[in-house]
């Protein structure tokens, strides 16, 4: 007994050098963020990037329990990336495997440079980052929407941390990688940064670059960064005003 | 050892909302059968096969359902399977945490379960592929992303919703091959539509629709799941004081009204 | 290469109405509980109905460790229903599964309307239901046999919770459905009650009932505690006299 | 890391029973070599194809056998498997907790296990259905439900008791087809019969059976697994101070007359 | 919720080992530019298929491969797989503890499995047994032993240097069998070689293997993978404080002279 | 489809009496102890038996945080036997098992009648015993190296254990069964002693032995203990001098 699956139409790749998706080399997916969209939460965001849907929600600064982590001089910001079960092609099992344990590492070193973490000793502050729908960079759409729910959660922060990838597909260096991209794609480097001083507090690689590669693609993230910053600004002012 | 988290309500609060409710009122206006704002947004989720994303209120839910070939249970050998998860997501509420289901999550899950299951909304027996080895299985998962009270209602609207949503890829048998057709995508055999209504007990009145202030501070909480035609299909008492045989009949009065009321949601 | 399993003898369904194993549509299983039957547990119970066999021991109140769950003003009770392997036909994997996590739920919500919990603040009272031998009908078994373990450890009540099913099996009302009638069946409608009031502190209900025979399954459960509830009276006083 | 949970005993409690046993005498009366009252009832759980419960003094198990077809281990293709668990339920002490199986249990089970395979109590080789491909494997789980002492030697007669009283349906094989017939039971293939006695070290002395009062304070212990012939099927120390080899060879001799005597109870 | 266990390092040590950095030292005696001792002895643990236990400085880790025979990912139908574990002993540092991997442990073994998989050292391709149903699975378990900083780079050594030193037995299909000849051992397909330098930010400059001591109290991490012709095939950025393009430029540019120092000691 | 594999060299048995690597009956393995071997731990060991290579570290005595298991008046010695998934022919999936759960536990029962643990109330000593490679013998050996870790620890001691297991194989009482010994003899009695007083600390029996039998390894394993013994003394003034 053999089972046998038709082809489903994936958007594949197109002739040396064009995106699959028609975009320009340095054009991000469509973005769409939205600030306090949760009752309960102390803050949280809503973010869509092209066909990623991410929510965040931020409890915090609240009562540290757990004795074992707590810092007597500093919260502690801890960070949740999980995917929904359903926001994948092939059902994803719940609860954390080996690559959410990671990113939820990385989200929280990414974070932390900008919270002002030592005015709230033996604390928490906790971001729990939900990928509803997930369409490629989803690590680094979780941290641009974390930051917006730390914001609307009035966390204390000296700048909003936006993140975004650029990689190589298709022999060429581009922006905003989407999941056939990335999947297809020969790397990926995932950036997040503080937009006023351009300082990077995540960085990986994975994938084949030569230095000078590498480096066009770190300059392209950047230049994503920065327009996703001004998104997540708006998304901000249209919730509270200037 | 299964351990329910309790969360302490002053005494004065739990005075006051029952001195509310026995005036005839409730905080936030409503009526004692009236529920609170519902949305339903079908086909929130692209990449899952069937979903809904589900408002009672603040109260909120992403519903996915997502078909998986498997193996069919060995004493139902050719009858596919409905498998239905839920996670109260640490991001719902402050009094959630992470970590695998706790009993409140396992009760959400099988109730809806059950609510589905027992009044055949699906004729799973369609879902057979080849009989005794493969079936479709559903998995319907329930993402609970805001808790504002009665979750019960919110995840059998959902959950219904999601499954009426629902496509699969046609399969063929050929001699000794199944062709599972990806792009002959057919919606699951809905044979019947079932709902559920959830009450709470408060200062002696039956009130529908408990948000989380009322569920905070109620006696005892009643769910009735209903198919269309009235038939009641599940029933759950949940609470740590008792009900009468006049609360519940009470309940399953009113759940008539209310199930055609909330059926309107899914057309 | 096939594994063809001969068929055992099951005793099956019989003519419309009829009862499979004989019984009027109003009659108990064979019932029989005794109290006292374990040295270490403060408080213990044994139950058979039929072909189902249910130990039940309580311990407390006692001092609670896990200050999580802790009650400043009154004690928590805690259940815990659990099968033994050897329980059921195909052998059962030790350890909690989601059906025994919701019964142990609703089992605790049934106990705890009649339970002066307030005498003993900051503390637990922990009942252990092990099902040693299943036949249709374990979790109101498992709880009218709790009762009798309390009442043996002492607990202080203000009334002896009794539990029974109702049900519609060959399209006809019936009480405490036998396995084969409870999965064969239509519907089960499980209850526990107080029966001093007639009062309800469990109530379920699993398959399709019009709200005519609902409320008959109903009132049959209701017949059954009564009779039940002489037998757990019974055994108190075979233990310990008048 | 693994970790004993140690009842703190009053040194004042321990000091009495060393002194009543260096005397000659047991706290309950009992001669050194003397086992409390054993009661066993074969068959008591009927939904078990094999089941026993095992009464020493008030220490109690319930011990159920089944059957299961399964898989052979690769480096034993043609033979059974014997699958040994053990709980020691909550229910049963008020230091046992719930969870999965801490080192006690771990040890009793690995113990009761040894103790039946290498005696070769069952022919494991006629449990074959089809070599290399299915094989039958027993589990056999003891439930703890009252622990007064001693679960080692009640665990052991438990399972050989349950053994003995374990059907299985018969199997054959037509061609490819292989035929289980559950109208014919067939017990299992028995060839040997293995029990255990322990002795605690207490006070200089050795006595057989310990009571929880005797563990509580014991120095060390020493169980002895032997069959029928006198042949040592398995040993096991524990305790956390040492013994000597005249206390092994004195145990030793004394396990000669009461595994006789013990068999008795199988008869 | 995963949690990192951080060490309180008094101000202090932290300042005076960033003045030490400052003034262009180190506490060590090293240059910026210095890794500390290295060894790397090949082959160390025979029953693995594949082994090597590295030293740099007093950190220490020992690596076993071992191949086992599996099913391919669905989506890789053709390739063999390679699966990365590590587990921080309990015994490699008072921090550790035993239980399930920590988001440390993850996080080197993504890492290192990242650095070995995208420079594709092993033709996975090769590792196809029966196309589609049976690959080469090669688990490649590092055990770390002994904590004294830089995991990263002796685990990512460690590892290039077990996969050289893999050996698995020969496969060929005869009709519809397969035929394992453990007596034929090849070599794993190794077409490339990379390994990995990582630098701590410290007062400023920016370090290459860091001590234990210096990953206490650093501000940032840069982690590099590089492959034998200077290809950067992996990259990994740690710690708490940011860093700066210049500092990731600079360390790529030591780490082309370095990679190649370190694949030295894998001839 | 059928799988072959074709048969590896293993070195199998040979004719009666004799061992299969040429031993003499009370001969032990090639024997390697060397102390002071990690630079984390306050002590370790490193042992080589044959073919095993163990690693022992030890930590403490230490401040005990998991109050549940604290002894008011001593401290406790934890001990854990691990088996790295490289250490044996099939690889051994990471984490404890039932076998090292019980070595672990007999483990700790050998070590502890020579610590003086009332020196260090509330607090913990603990043991991590890795096995790296495995070749019959395991839990002697490791119990062996722990004594010379402890040692190495400074940890006060009346007596330093030692291990040493004896058997039956190919009809004959033998010392320190090899691997292949282990698994196709008839019988195994690892023990553990304190050697200036015999007394013995472990002891476990595995396989059909006549008393006389018993009697005869038991001796053996004393005599082998004695034998290693000394060259854990050896390792100690290696290290330390005399």
């Amino acid at each position: 007994m053999i089972t046998i699956i038709t082809n489903t139409n994936i958007n594949t790749g197109t002739e040396a050098g064009e995106r699959a998706d028609g975009r320009a080399s340095n054009e991000l997916r469509p973005l769409k963020i939205e600030a306090g969209v949760l009752k309960r939460a102390d803050g949280s965001a809503y973010l869509e990037l092209g066909g990623n849907k991410i929510l965040v929600a931020v409890y915090g600064p609240r009562e540290l329990h757990v004795r074992r982590i707590m810092q007597p001089n500093r919260a502690v910001l801890r960070c949740r990336y999980n995917m929904a079960p359903f926001s994948v092609d092939d059902r994803k099992r719940p609860g954390p495997d080996r690559r959410s344990v990671e990113i939820s590492k990385i989200t929280s070193e990414a974070l932390t440079p900008v919270v002002f973490l030592e005015k709230f000793p033996r604390s928490t502050i906790d971001v729990f980052i939900e990928i509803l729908q997930a369409d490629g960079g989803t690590r680094c759409a979780g941290i641009t929407a974390a930051s917006v729910a730390l914001a609307d959660a009035g966390v204390p922060m000296k700048d909003m941390i936006v993140s975004c990838a650029a990689g190589k597909a298709n022999e060429k260096i581009v922006l905003d990688l989407s999941e056939w991209e990335d999947k297809e794609g020969e790397a990926d480097v995932p950036i997040a940064m503080m937009p006023r001083t351009g300082e990077i507090t995540l960085l990986q690689s994975d994938g084949n670059l030569t230095p000078e590669e590498f480096e066009k693609a770190l300059d392209l993230a950047v230049e994503g960064c920065k327009k996703i910053s001004e998104e997540q600004k708006k998304a901000i002012i249209a919730r509270y005003g200037d | 050892m299964v351990i329910k988290m309790v969360t302490i309500i002053p005494e004065i609060i739990k005075e006051s909302i029952f001195n509310i409710v026995k005036n005839g009122e409730r905080t936030d206006g409503r009526a004692f059968d009236e529920y609170r704002e519902i949305s339903l947004e079908i086909g929130f989720i692209n990449k899952a096969e069937g979903s809904a994303r589900v408002k009672i209120g603040n109260t909120q839910i992403v519903v996915g359902a997502k078909p998986q070939i498997g193996t069919p249970f060995p004493d139902t050998p050719n009858v596919g399977v409905l498998m239905t998860n839920s996670e109260l997501l640490p991001m719902a509420s402050p009094t959630f945490e992470s970590g695998p289901p706790d009993d409140r999550s396992v009760e959400l899950s099988r109730v809806t379960d059950r609510c589905m299951r027992e009044s055949k909304v699906i004729d799973l027996e369609k879902l057979a592929i080849i009989p005794g080895e493969k079936v479709w299985m559903i998995f319907l998962d329930l993402h609970i992303i805001d808790y504002d009270g009665n979750l019960f209602d919110a995840a059998v609207l959902g959950s219904m919703a999601a499954l009426m949503n629902t496509h699969i890829p046609e399969t063929s048998c050929e001699g000794d091959e199944v062709v599972i057709d990806y792009e002959k995508m057919i919606p699951l055999p809905i044979q019947d539509k079932a709902l559920m209504c959830t009450f709470a007990k408060i200062g002696g009145e039956i009130v529908i629709d408990p948000s989380l202030e009322e569920e905070d501070v109620l006696d005892a909480r009643i769910s009735i799941g209903m198919k269309e035609d009235g038939t009641i299909c599940a029933m759950q008492k949940g609470g740590s004081k008792p009900i009468t045989k006049d609360d519940v009949m009470k309940a399953i009065n009113i759940s008539k009204d209310k199930t055609k009321e909330l059926m309107e949601h899914l057309k």
